[in-house]
């Protein structure tokens, strides 16, 4: 029936990491703070950065959203810890191309886990769930680097 | 249903459209209605033998042309039982409609201390415009309270409405509760403190027959892309008193009667309020979607969302893990239900319904502060129109039951 | 006239309108424009297809139509040479965005003592919101003069434009005398005295290749509906810094990022400033309108409408009593030809062309300052566009050749 | 030809009242004046009346306009000199009901040499252009009667 393509988008990995998400807590001590909503269903995320010597030292998020946007909050922390700054633009702009549905070289280098929401690209009404915690980092950082 | 509903599915070609693979189930009116070809046939026939300017034209299409949408100001009259064809102005919308009132209104006549009341159930366009205009003249916003099952509490509104009030602006029936506000009850309260009162019709005016006459209401505003018509064109509907005493707030083309250097004399309502060259397509689009809901009738319009309703009402609450806001009586409410399925993000189960193709909205609903009063950040909404029917409800209830079935119990 | 502006008449059905018994000529193409199949079979298909609100919805329908809501701010940003799409506003029209920028960015940054600068042949919509921004701010309203053929006198505008001016607004091409003004050289002056540069482009748009990034103006303006497309629906263009700092004037729907029960944020410009259902059928027929005109190509529509004055310039002008206001030179005008008969009323003589099913506009064109300073009450006005031909040139010259014989001789 | 159609609006008889207009000049102390604009074209009429014993004892007219409204008003000044203010009111209601196209009872008796002008209904754009000089009479008439 109709609800297998529905398995498209929720792939089983993204399942998991909404119903068990990672690095769902506040940091203490975060250097940086970034709140984002996703006006159209008022969905709240805050996405907080450790940043060090230009590297994401460590990176968490508190916040309700749907499974899309909780699972990419999930991986997406998982992916960029440990990541210099100009790799984390990198990646967001590569994630954003990906939903986008544009092809993205080395895709799977670049995201780690996280491409697996190259699904998304065919459910254009949840691009914005998908991409609100990466915007979130970006502006984290962008503000990091406007701090220096 | 009887036959002249029967009928009219075939009016609707979009509703034949497939998505996803399955029968589109059109169940987001709240949002926007689809259009029967009697209205696209209007605005094409418009277009194709009398499309001109209005009112300025000695020609003979202009002529056609401002015929055509000057006599739809005595449909819209009539429609909403006004005394008066100059007392309906044409606008955007609902939203351009109470952004006028509250802007040329109310800062003429709002004072520092003066106080507004609204509801907690309102949409931001009836919520927004008036925030602006107490913080512009120092007036106050109260809000009337709601009670537990989401009807207005009737008696917090005695205590909310005072002398101190100017203005009262309620939904005639809200987006998500889908409840039906006693107007005539609150309106007559507003009148005995001397308050004006507004009134936001875009969820009633649809769906129920409306007479602002006997409602003894101030203003009225309302849409008609949600009631058929074309989108881009709705109605302001004012006392002819007020609106004389209205300033205008979009200067240029047909509105002025004399244009010096530097001084401008103003039209009579309505065209002193209606600058530019208008929605004119629009405008008789909606005098054909009026024509449509009167040969139907807005009591049996009214009625058959009202089976409706009890018809799903009671399977939708009966799955586990739903919860339904507004009303649990039929007969308080319109054919808009909005509800949350525990562990669902409504996101999510509007995704689901989707590849089903049934077509919901999940969302605040441009309702923030209802959410917010209702301990939800969002909503899946579910909304019925004239042509929607039974089947429809069993798909909504199937498409509700896979997607349980899908993200709670992971099998697919 | 090459091949694909012969065929093209096959797109206007109304084209073969019969009128008073004759075929009709429609010449009152600055008043409003007709519609091709084109632009039709657009907005039909979307309302048969796609229907929904935008932006709000999970469901497919609203996703279908949202892509093409949005797709259509890319199509006028490169239309008009503009960076970026966010810097493109949809609005009800001309007379909308032109009001906005007076009443937004008008009112907050004008002060007591600054001046804002038009010319004597603006139309009432690039006059009254002014007037009205200066009688708001105490800020002084100037007019520049005219040359004696019409033109903008452009030295009168560098002793008008001083460093006291905060505002130039000018039409890129008069609705009355045809003529297109110098945009880039007075933008260039407006700039060098720390003004701002506004231009109502609804004669200019549709007529000629518009750049405003080339231009360097500041805010541009224009209506679908007299470029094609369908009514309700234009454009405030503004470069982004600007839109950035501008309050938004309609509130409520989709232009909110967050609302609290007293307070609310707005989203980032285009969005902030649509407040409520937005004319989504009419802004998806005006890109359809932009595609029409970009496959025939907006050089060629000008080289068209210029042959067409080149050749009904000098038969208008050779008929004894006849007065044409605006430059003489074609390579100077638009196709809008203003005209007087002496002896017979700009009323009169449109009523006798339009037996002859010569559709002519009389009045004073929403532009009463241009009518006094031309010293007349009204004018007779044909404006040509695209579809118009040379038959249609030589049965406006035999009709005024008769309403003169008719009025004058009492002679039929 | 088509022209040929106009000279059912333009009757020989308007034609004259508009070339040699009748009451075309100011009244010396006028009781009531009343300026009227046709927004449209922008012709200007203004009216005066001297009203004595609820009587219309003289009318005047001054302003431009097109033919219509130029023999509108010579016609009507004509027809209202010496009625009372309540025949006034009559013929200038069974006026704008004439060139509305609709039936005036004894409209050639209420009327007079004006009932010509009943071809107007045939062109609805010039409805405004006929009764503009009636319109001013009747809030003229009202000035008087509030002034009672
Ligand atoms: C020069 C000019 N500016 C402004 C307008 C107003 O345009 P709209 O009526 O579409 O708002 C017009 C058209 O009437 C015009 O010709
Ligand atoms: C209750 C209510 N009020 C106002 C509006 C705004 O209507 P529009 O968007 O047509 O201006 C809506 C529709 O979204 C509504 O449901």
């Amino acid at each position: 029936m109709a609800l297998s393509k529905l398995s498209n988008l929720y792939r089983q990995v993204i399942m998991d990491h909404a119903k068990h998400p990672h690095n769902n807590h506040e940091l203490d001590r975060a250097d940086h703070e970034v709140e984002l909503r996703n006006p159209t269903c008022g969905d709240v995320l805050t996405i907080q950065l450790k940043i060090a010597d230009k590297t994401v030292i460590d990176a968490a998020y508190t916040g309700t959203g749907c499974t899309i946007s909780q699972a990419s909050a999930s991986m997406m922390t998982d992916q960029i810890k440990g990541k210099t700054i100009a790799e984390v633009e990198q990646m967001v702009l590569g994630f954003s191309d990906m939903v986008m549905g544009k092809d993205v070289p080395d895709q799977t280098k670049l995201l780690g886990e996280a491409s697996i929401l190259q699904s998304v690209a065919q459910f254009p009404a949840r691009i914005k769930c998908a991409t609100l915690a990466w915007k979130a980092a970006y502006q984290a950082i962008e503000e990091s680097e406007s701090n220096d | 249903m009887d036959n002249k509903m029967n009928n009219l599915l075939n009016d609707f070609p979009i509703l034949q459209e497939i998505v996803n693979d399955e029968k589109l189930v059109y169940l987001d009116n709240a949002a926007t209605t689809q259009k029967p070809r009697q209205v696209l046939d209007a605005i094409r026939n418009y277009y194709e033998h009398d499309n001109a300017n209005v009112h300025r034209g000695v020609h003979t299409l202009a002529q056609r042309a401002t015929e055509q949408f000057e006599g739809v100001r005595q449909k819209v009259a009539d429609f909403i039982g006004a005394n008066n064809p100059q007392e309906v102005v044409y606008t955007k919308g609902t939203t351009e409609a109470l952004n006028w009132i509250a802007a040329s209104y109310g800062r003429t006549h709002l004072h520092a201390g003066d106080e507004i009341v609204v509801s907690y159930m309102e949409h931001h366009s009836n919520l927004v415009p008036w925030q602006q205009l107490a913080l512009q003249t120092g007036a106050k916003l109260k809000y009337i309270g709601l009670t537990v099952d989401g009807q207005l509490d009737l008696k917090n509104a005695q205590q909310v409405i005072t002398d101190k009030t100017a203005i009262v602006s309620l939904c005639h029936a809200s987006n998500v509760l889908g409840v039906i506000n006693p107007i005539k009850q609150v309106t007559r309260l507003a009148h005995q403190h001397g308050a004006i009162m507004v009134v936001d019709g875009a969820q009633a005016v649809p769906h129920m027959p409306v007479d602002v006459k006997e409602l003894d209401v101030d203003f009225y505003a309302f849409s008609g892309h949600k009631m058929l018509g074309p989108t881009g064109c709705g109605i302001l509907w004012g006392k002819k008193e007020l609106l004389n005493e209205m300033p205008p707030l979009e200067f240029g083309g047909e509105m002025i009667s004399n244009v010096g250097l530097y001084q401008t004399d103003f039209k009579a309502p309505p065209y002193k309020f209606e600058g530019g060259t208008q929605n004119i397509a629009g405008v008789i689009g909606l005098g054909a979607a009026i024509d449509y809901l009167n040969e139907i009738g807005l009591d049996k319009i009214m009625k058959h969302e009202r089976r409706l309703v009890e018809y799903v009402l009671p399977q939708l609450t009966a799955i586990q893990g739903i919860e339904i806001y507004g009303p649990k009586d039929p007969r308080q409410r319109t054919g808009v239900l909005s509800f949350n399925l525990t562990g669902v993000h409504p996101h999510d189960l509007a995704s689901a319904l989707d590849m089903d193709g049934v077509a919901v909205r999940a969302g605040h609903h441009c309702a923030q502060p209802l959410m917010k009063y209702l301990g939800v950040s969002a909503t899946a909404r579910a909304s019925f129109y004239l042509y929607n029917t039974q089947t429809d409800a069993d798909l909504l209830i199937r498409a509700v039951l896979d997607a349980k079935e899908f993200f709670l119990n992971g099998s697919f």
